[in-house]
């Protein structure tokens, strides 16, 4: 496996403290690598900056290309999508004009394409299909993930990035979101996931980095790291519990959503 | 930081080479041979920008010489503001060393300008029409001189017109500024004089798109006559909307809206207009024995020749005038003292109030200490537009 | 964590260096400004200085006046006002009207100028600063215009020609007509205003304007009459223009309605943000650059084009949008950086006073009544019932948890408990006392403090000016005081406490940073200090844990222990179930906007409704 | 007042809001996709109006010299602020549309200008030269400030009005002009005498409203534009670049401004400055929409039309005092019926 998508010694400042310190991560093709730490680790941070949403210092590559001085629209149409953690919809557009707007990039391939790739989203995300003429603003939490996430699948990216797509969501919906997840990566879709519900990142992923105050202070296979004592006392909780009541880790009523 | 370094360099850079480019200039500036100096503040710019750009272009045309003294001309913008104005006032007492100032071309900024002249003893000859500017002639006004007709002498005219040709009422509408205020409070008593009533007031704004309102409230009052007190092409405007609503009755113009663009603008519309306007505009039209008569055709006959055919006006001829004033008193003040003095701006002051018979190319003037703007009849026809042309009307009793 | 580019852009402020302040200290306090009047002082009599060098000298005081206000107003109390020149001329025609037709001296047409001008401000501001966002900056439109229109159309003002023949103010025989001396007037004038407004800035009122900018709920929440700092900014950036007014009246001697219109108005706001309208210096330095460019331009332009005329404002146009491309919060900011100049720090009097505690109400005395008590509370928006009929109290020294899956309605239920929304109908009491609807400012006066979800400090202040905003309730001193600095010892005493606060939850180290510098768990701790500095009762804390990291919140759980030991009360929304598990005396539970569960954690832990709701049930 | 001179006063403030109304909607689509408070686009119209003038005169204009100006300045600064991702393609597409295109457009214009073409075509010059200035001083004067504050945006508005209306005075001078009106035929309904040319503005107002309302809710790259309008991050996220929006909102601008220079021309004088306060009115318009709708907008300037006609009639001294002061009361009541929420920075 080459790697998708690689930070090399990625540093980000931000409100003039440096979020993220010296990063150094790879993304391999068709697999699915996680990334969690507590809220503040400089998570998001990092996928702004790998996005292009906030200037960084050291080497970012794309398909051993590096993509360090394009803006967040060259380095969508090279193939990175980015799910953001407020997952920025367009609320007051219906659902499909939101997706539609996805494949803004391929407008010039006409209706049939333009159809069949809506088709595959709703596919994949059937409530969307029912909400379809609905303004996305009106959605619920898990809706908007869904929505958000199809709005990225419509440009066919070659790696997704999610930032907490757990956040703020019941159990269920995690799951099935995670359930998507996994069956993008059967498509081909290379993803990064940044999570604070570590468990269920961990659980999905092939690899997995641990993120604390800036810098990576663990990595290693998903599984290894399930079993890793640091990882287990800090991130996931201490045993004793039902199995994802700590899965509500995640903060933010998500009220301010798409003001 | 090093971003920081070139913005601050960069603008300390600016600014520092600005301001010292100004110094040497200003120190710099040969006075050969004891010019006179004279500082023209007009307003290129803002909303009087349509007088004041023509009377900058009748500079080039003014004497760069009198009884074989040199005369400098520093021409400054004043935008229209009043502010401005007066920091150009100052400009050319602290720094150009002026002799006298002509300026400006409204009244509100000459009204400021004026204190300045006085305080600094500088005469000041204005190329606004109000009479506010010189009268009455006080410890202040002592200094100030103005080219143009009192609106007094055109309302006069205008009011004589009214009476010869049967007009019992009249509507006004005027701008919403310190011309239309000017217009207004001269054609009152004018109006008086010869009991004729005023039946409506409107006003409107130079940048207006509509005046149809004020159109219909003037109409209203069923006046025998209206008269538009605005300067240059917005003149052309209420003129239009009247027509447009229907109103059948003559209508007057002042002096303010004689020029060329006006015509342009107008067309058919202002067709039979009558207003009072200064000589030069109909210079070919006067009879031989006027006494403008070859000046005006002099001016007007260089003036286009350096701003092409059809570019002149009236307001470029207050300029000038100015010019042949101050033309008319230099040689009085030099043989007093030397220019650059306060006792040759005293000395000019004086030779200014006691011209006598200089020949305008609007009139001639004959100033006394009481009266700074010595202007005549001769200094006023009655023109009519006929043809989209100017139609010097034969002089009325 | 928000998105950085929508926090990005939301702190993409005009005053990106933040206001500075007097640095503290007697003698450092007056160094700077001192310097500055001693090298102004000389400047006139810089030999071969060509005198209309005092004249633009004059010509930028005045501006710099105005522009100085609009630091207050604009920069640092974010409203964009385009009505100055209007307050300009209220003050100039104030003084031209009573000097001329009623002879009243210049000196004892001031303060009427400044009365006229600061009730006019009043009366504007009274009727438009409730406007938000964009609708403020075109309301001042709106006044300018008309007023530019009234005073032209009135006799009172003499129409467009205006008022001529204003005398020169005078002391004695000595009347203050030349270049020279109104140069020392004026700036005699300017180096007032700017000590009076850096005094201003750094007072409790000060940082209620300037906490203007962290947003109008944090600044209630402590008590803050936010109303009343937005119209007290207004009405001090309008005297600073009717001073400027009543100089120019007598400078100029004359006044028209020309210099007071909306041109005039874009030129000030044009001055204050070329130059940085996040500082006062900033101010001076953007009225004097703008006014030498444009005079040098007129000098300039003609000889370069060699053709007369109309180019300046082209020239003029291009260099400000030149200027704003590379330097967007004005040029003062690159100016410090070039000087290396670091922000002042503050020397902490330990020595200082105690403040005086919070004088408590006779319910906050009694010690029967629950702290908090919420009966049948019910919220709709439309028709979504996000809060549900929800009853819950919170007793004397005591913690208590509210939790619950996402859009439970935890949140909402602290907006309405803390005042930011009314209910729809039910009841909540405060010590036994009715507070249902009250606003943010009056639960604040009740003992009642809080932190926010989303971290709301003010951007342009240090970590300990944010804490001692928390004192707010605490000072008395008014923006009078303030100016004449006669509040040194209250204010002394506020950060004596506002430090001792930090130190109690251990950031005194950081207390000159600025706040938005600190990394966001922090900023949430910074939140906890400037509660207290409320001296609360009670405590209300919106996810206080979110971004710690796992020993912080074992601090974080260890004083708010001590705390209700101490005697405080304590409501806190969390999601971090370790945290709340380990802390809380009691939860309550929600789900869709009601009550679903109430008990100690252990009870909860075991609650079949709870397991449920949090694990399934929602589709 | 009689019924038939409140018909007529209706009649001329439903005209002149008509025009309000078109430069309202224009600043509500550049605000909402930029965030600039485009004050400059007053100037469009002057320049439209005088460029038609001159045109009709028979004269070349010299809004082309400043049309070849501001694209070859706007290349060079795509060109300067791209310099480390630019690749030859995108060298060409800015030669093409910032250097070709105004080259192309400022010769045929003199070509054709002295020969004194029928009035259409010299309205097709006329929008063609000026319309493509929108996006050249987007490119110039705004996209270097993009993540600026609003403020900062607006200040820089204000410098380009300076430059315009500079720039208008050496073009066109000080005195107005004015053109032929495209339809001289008058109706009568009832008491109404209505113009032809007031017919012309109300008919191609409307059709550019519906064709702005097919733009935005049929096409993709309408919808894309309200995408960016909503929310800029988001659109940047699925590849919708804020500078293709941005200079889309003000290639609509400049066209949008041109056109109503175009309308009101023959209506009234225009002077180089009169774009600003026609301009004003506009965004009066705007801004009690809240610079964010556009229905209300056009609502809104029609009501300041017709207030500025009633105005006028009643005390046209004060016509400038209560247009500009009726808009407090609608803010006010616009502030009130909104929930207080906490404010933006900008």
């Amino acid at each position: 496996m080459s790697a998708l998508l690689q930070l090399e010694k990625l540093s980000v400042a931000y409100h003039g403290v440096d979020a993220v310190r010296g990063v150094s991560l790879s993304a391999p093709r068709g697999a699915i690598v996680s990334v969690i730490g507590a809220n503040g680790a400089g998570k998001s941070t990092m996928l702004n900056a790998a996005m292009g949403i906030l200037p960084a210092r050291g080497q970012i590559m794309f398909d051993g290309a590096p993509i360090h001085g394009l803006s967040v629209e060259e380095r969508f149409a090279r193939g990175i999508a980015l799910v953001a953690e407020k997952r920025e919809l367009f609320a007051t557009l219906p659902v499909e004009d939101n997706l539609a707007l996805g494949r803004f990039r391929f407008r010039r391939e006409g209706r049939a394409a333009a159809h069949a790739a809506l088709e595959e989203v709703y596919d994949l995300f059937p409530r969307l299909r029912e909400r379809r003429r609905q303004l996305a603003g009106t959605l619920s939490g898990g809706e908007r993930q869904m929505l958000a996430m199809g709005r990225a699948l419509m440009g066919k990216p070659r790696l997704l990035m999610l930032d907490e797509p757990s956040l703020g969501l019941a159990p269920l919906i995690v799951r099935e979101i995670f359930r998507i997840v996994v069956s993008l990566r059967e498509r081909g879709v290379s993803i990064l996931l940044v999570e604070q519900n570590a468990r269920a990142a961990l659980q999905i992923s092939d690899y997995g980095y641990v993120l604390e105050n800036g810098r990576v202070s663990l990595e290693g296979p998903s599984a290894a790291l399930q079993e890793d004592a640091r990882v287990a006392a800090t991130y996931l909780g201490f045993g004793a519990q039902e199995d994802g009541d700590e899965d509500e880790n995640g903060e933010g009523d998500d009220d301010d959503g798409e003001a | 930081m090093k971003k920081a370094f070139r913005i601050a360099a960069f603008t300390a850079a600016v600014t520092i080479s600005v301001s010292a480019l100004g110094l040497i200039a200003s120190g710099s500036v040969a006075r050969a041979a004891d010019p006179v100096r004279i500082g023209v503040t007009v307003s290129s710019t803002g909303p009087a920008a349509s007088l004041g750009i023509p009377e900058a272009n009748a500079v080039a045309l003014l004497a760069k010489e009198v009884a074989g003294h040199p005369v400098e001309y520093i021409v400054l913008d004043d935008s229209t503001d009043t502010t401005k104005g007066v920091a150009n006032m100052r400009k050319f007492i602290s720094e150009e060393k002026v002799d006298a100032v002509v300026g400006s071309s409204v009244t509100p900024v000459t009204l400021a300008m004026v204190e300045v002249g006085a305080e600094n003893k500088v005469p000041v000859v204005s190329l606004a029409a109000n009479a506010k500017i010189v009268e009455p002639v006080d410890e202040k006004r002592k200094w100030a001189f103005k080219t143009p007709q009192n609106d007094r002498l055109m309302a006069k005219g205008i009011a004589d017109h009214m009476a010869a040709n049967g007009v019992k009422s009249v509507g006004f509408i005027g701008f919403t500024d310190a011309y239309g205020e000017g217009w207004l409070e001269e054609i009152k008593p004018a109006l008086e004089a010869k009991g004729i009533r005023l039946v409506a007031v409107e006003r409107y704004n130079r940048p207006d798109t509509s005046v149809t309102g004020q159109a219909l409230k003037l109409m209203a009052a069923k006046p025998d006559a209206i008269m538009i007190a605005g300067a240059g092409t917005p003149a052309a405007l209420p003129a239009r909307t009247l027509k447009e609503r229907g109103f059948k009755g003559p209508i007057y113009q002042t002096h303010g809206a004689a020029n060329n663009d006006f015509l342009r603008v107008g067309g058919k519309d202002v067709e039979g207009s009558v207003l009072p306007a200064g000589p030069v505009l109909v210079a070919d039209q006067l009879p031989d024995n006027h006494p403008s008569k070859k000046i005006a055709q002099k001016f007007i006959s260089d003036y286009e020749a350096k701003y092409g055919k059809g570019s002149v006006s009236t307001f470029g001829a207050h300029m000038y005038d100015a010019g042949l004033l101050l033309q008319a008193a230099i040689p009085a003040a030099l043989k007093v003292a030397k220019p650059g003095t306060p006792e040759f701006r005293a000395a000019l002051r004086d030779a200014i109030e006691n011209a006598k018979d200089v020949v305008y190319t609007q009139g001639v003037v004959n100033m006394t200490p009481t009266d700074h703007v010595g202007q005549d009849d001769r200094a006023r026809v009655m023109v009519q537009i006929k043809d989209g042309a100017w139609k010097l009307l034969p002089a009325s009793k | 964590m928000s998105t950085p580019a929508s926090t990005d852009n939301a702190a993409g402020s005009v005053s990106g260096a933040g206001v500075e302040t007097a640095p503290r200290g007697r003698g450092a306090r007056l160094v700077a400004p001192l310097a500055a009047l001693a090298v102004s002082a000389l400047i006139p009599l810089v030999p071969g200085l060509p005198q209309f060098w005092i004249t633009l000298l004059n010509y930028i005081g005045l501006y710099a006046l105005v522009a100085i206000g609009l630091v207050v107003l604009t920069g640092v109390g974010g409203m964009t006002s385009f009505g100055q020149a209007m307050f300009v001329g209220a003050g100039a025609y104030t003084t031209a009207i009573l000097t001329t037709r009623y002879g009243v001296n210049p000196w004892l047409a001031l303060p009427a100028a400044l009365a006229v001008t600061g009730v006019f401000a009043w009366g504007v501001g009274a009727v438009t600063l409730r406007l938000s966002g964009h609708y403020l900056p075109l309301a001042t439109i709106a006044w300018n215009i008309s007023f530019f229109y009234i005073v032209g159309n009135l006799d009172l003002f003499a129409k467009f020609d205006g008022i001529s023949g204003i005398p020169p103010i005078a002391i004695g025989g000595f009347a203050f007509s030349d270049g020279p001396s109104l140069y020392y007037l004026i700036w005699g004038a300017v180096a007032l205003a700017v000590i009076a407004t850096l005094n201003l800035l750094d007072s409790r009122v000060g940082r209620a304007i300037r906490a203007l900018r962290g947003g109008v709920v944090a600044a209630e929440s402590f008590g803050v009459d936010t109303g009343r700092a937005r119209i007290l900014a207004f009405v001090y950036a309008a005297l600073l223009a009717g001073l400027s007014g009543w100089l120019y009246a007598h400078l100029q001697r004359a006044v028209n309605p020309s210099p007071f219109g909306l041109n005039a108005s874009i030129e000030y706001l044009l001055m204050a943000v070329v130059g940085g309208a996040g500082s006062v210096w900033g101010a001076i330095l953007g009225a004097g650059l703008v006014t030498i460019i444009r005079d040098q331009l007129q000098d300039w332009l003609p000889w370069l084009i060699g053709a007369r005329g109309n180019f300046e404002a082209i020239a003029f146009g291009v260099i400000l949008v030149l200027l704003l491309q590379n330097a967007r919060d004005g040029l003062w900011p690159h100016v410090l950086r070039l000087c290396k100049a670091r922000p002042a720090t503050r020397c902490h009097h330990a020595e200082a006073g105690e403040l005086a505690p919070r004088a408590r109400s006779a319910g906050e005395q009694r010690a029967d009544a629950p702290v908090l008590a919420v009966r049948d509370l019910r919220k709709q928006f439309g028709g979504l019932v996000a809060v549900n009929d929800l009853s819950f109290a919170v007793g004397r020294r005591e913690i208590v948890g509210l939790i619950g899956p996402n859009g439970a309605g935890k949140s909402t239920t602290f907006d309405l408990v803390t005042g930011v929304t009314p209910p729809t109908s039910g009841d909540i009491r405060y010590f036994g006392e009715e507070a249902t609807g009250e606003r943010a400012r009056v639960i604040a006066r009740r003992g009642v403090a809080r932190t926010f979800q989303h971290v709301r400090l003010a951007a342009g202040m240090s970590v300990i000016e944010n804490v001692a905003l928390g004192a707010h309730l605490r000072g008395h001193a008014g923006a009078v005081g303030a100016v004449l600095r006669l509040d040194r010892a209250e204010e002394a005493r506020i950060f004596a406490e506002a430090h001792r606060q930090l130190g109690r939850v251990g950031l005194a180290d950081l207390a000159d940073r600025p706040a938005v510098s600190l990394a966001l768990g922090q900023q949430r701790i910074v939140e906890i200090a400037r509660a207290l500095c409320l001296d609360p009762s009670m405590l209300l804390l919106d996810e206080p844990a979110a971004g710690l990291r796992h020993r912080e919140k074992k601090q974080l759980a260890a004083l708010l222990r001590q705390l209700r030991d101490e005697g405080l009360s304590i409501l806190l929304v969390e999601h971090d179930m370790d945290f709340v598990m380990g802390l809380t005396d009691r939860l309550v539970v929600m789900e869709f906007g009601s009550r679903l569960a109430e008990g100690t954690p252990e009870e909860i832990r075991n609650n079949p409704a709870v397991l449920e709701a949090y694990l399934g049930g929602v589709a | 007042m009689d019924l038939s001179i409140f018909l007529i006063l209706l009649q001329d403030g439903v005209i002149n809001g008509a025009i309000y109304a078109l430069l309202g909607l224009s600043l509500v689509l550049v605000f909402t996709v930029t965030r600039v408070i485009f004050i400059p686009q007053g100037e469009f119209v002057s320049f439209g109006a005088l460029t038609l003038a001159l045109l009709e005169r028979g004269q070349t204009p010299a809004t082309i010299w400043l049309l070849l100006a501001l694209g070859v300045v706007s290349a060079v600064a795509q060109v300067w602020q791209g310099r480390r991702t630019l690749s030859a393609r995108r060298v060409l597409a800015i030669a093409g549309t910032d250097l070709a295109l105004p080259a192309a457009v400022a010769a045929v214009t003199m070509l054709l200008a002295p020969m004194k073409p029928p009035v259409v075509v010299q309205i097709a010059l006329t929008l063609a030269i000026i319309t493509p200035m929108g996006p050249y001083i987007y490119r110039m004067a705004f996209q270097p400030l993009a993540e600026a504050s609003t403020l900062v945006l607006l200040i820089a508005a204000i410098g380009v009005h300076l430059a315009l209306t500079g720039l208008g005075l050496v073009f066109f001078g000080a005195e107005g002009s004015r053109t032929e009106p495209f339809s001289s035929a008058m109706f009568e309904i009832g008491s109404l005498l209505v113009s032809g040319q007031s017919l012309w503005i109300m008919g191609v107002t409307a059709a550019l409203v519906a064709a702005l309302g097919a733009f935005f809710e049929l096409t993709l790259t309408g919808k894309a534009l309200r995408a960016t309008a909503v929310n800029r991050l988001g659109a940047r996220l699925v590849g919708i670049a804020p500078s293709m929006s941005s200079t889309i909102a003000f290639t609509l601008a400049g066209f949008i401004g041109a056109l109503s220079g175009v309308l009101v021309s023959p209506l009234t004088t225009i002077y180089y400055d009169t774009g600003f306060l026609i301009g004003l009115k506009g965004f009066v318009a705007a801004i009690i929409a809240g610079l964010a709708s556009y229905p209300i907008a056009g609502a809104a300037a029609i009501l300041v039309g017709v207030v500025e006609a009633l105005a006028s009639f009643w005390a046209s001294s004060f016509k400038e005092v209560i247009v500009f002061l009726i808009i407090i009361p609608v803010l006010l009541w616009r502030t009130w019926g909104a929930p207080v929420v906490e404010e933006d920075d900008h």
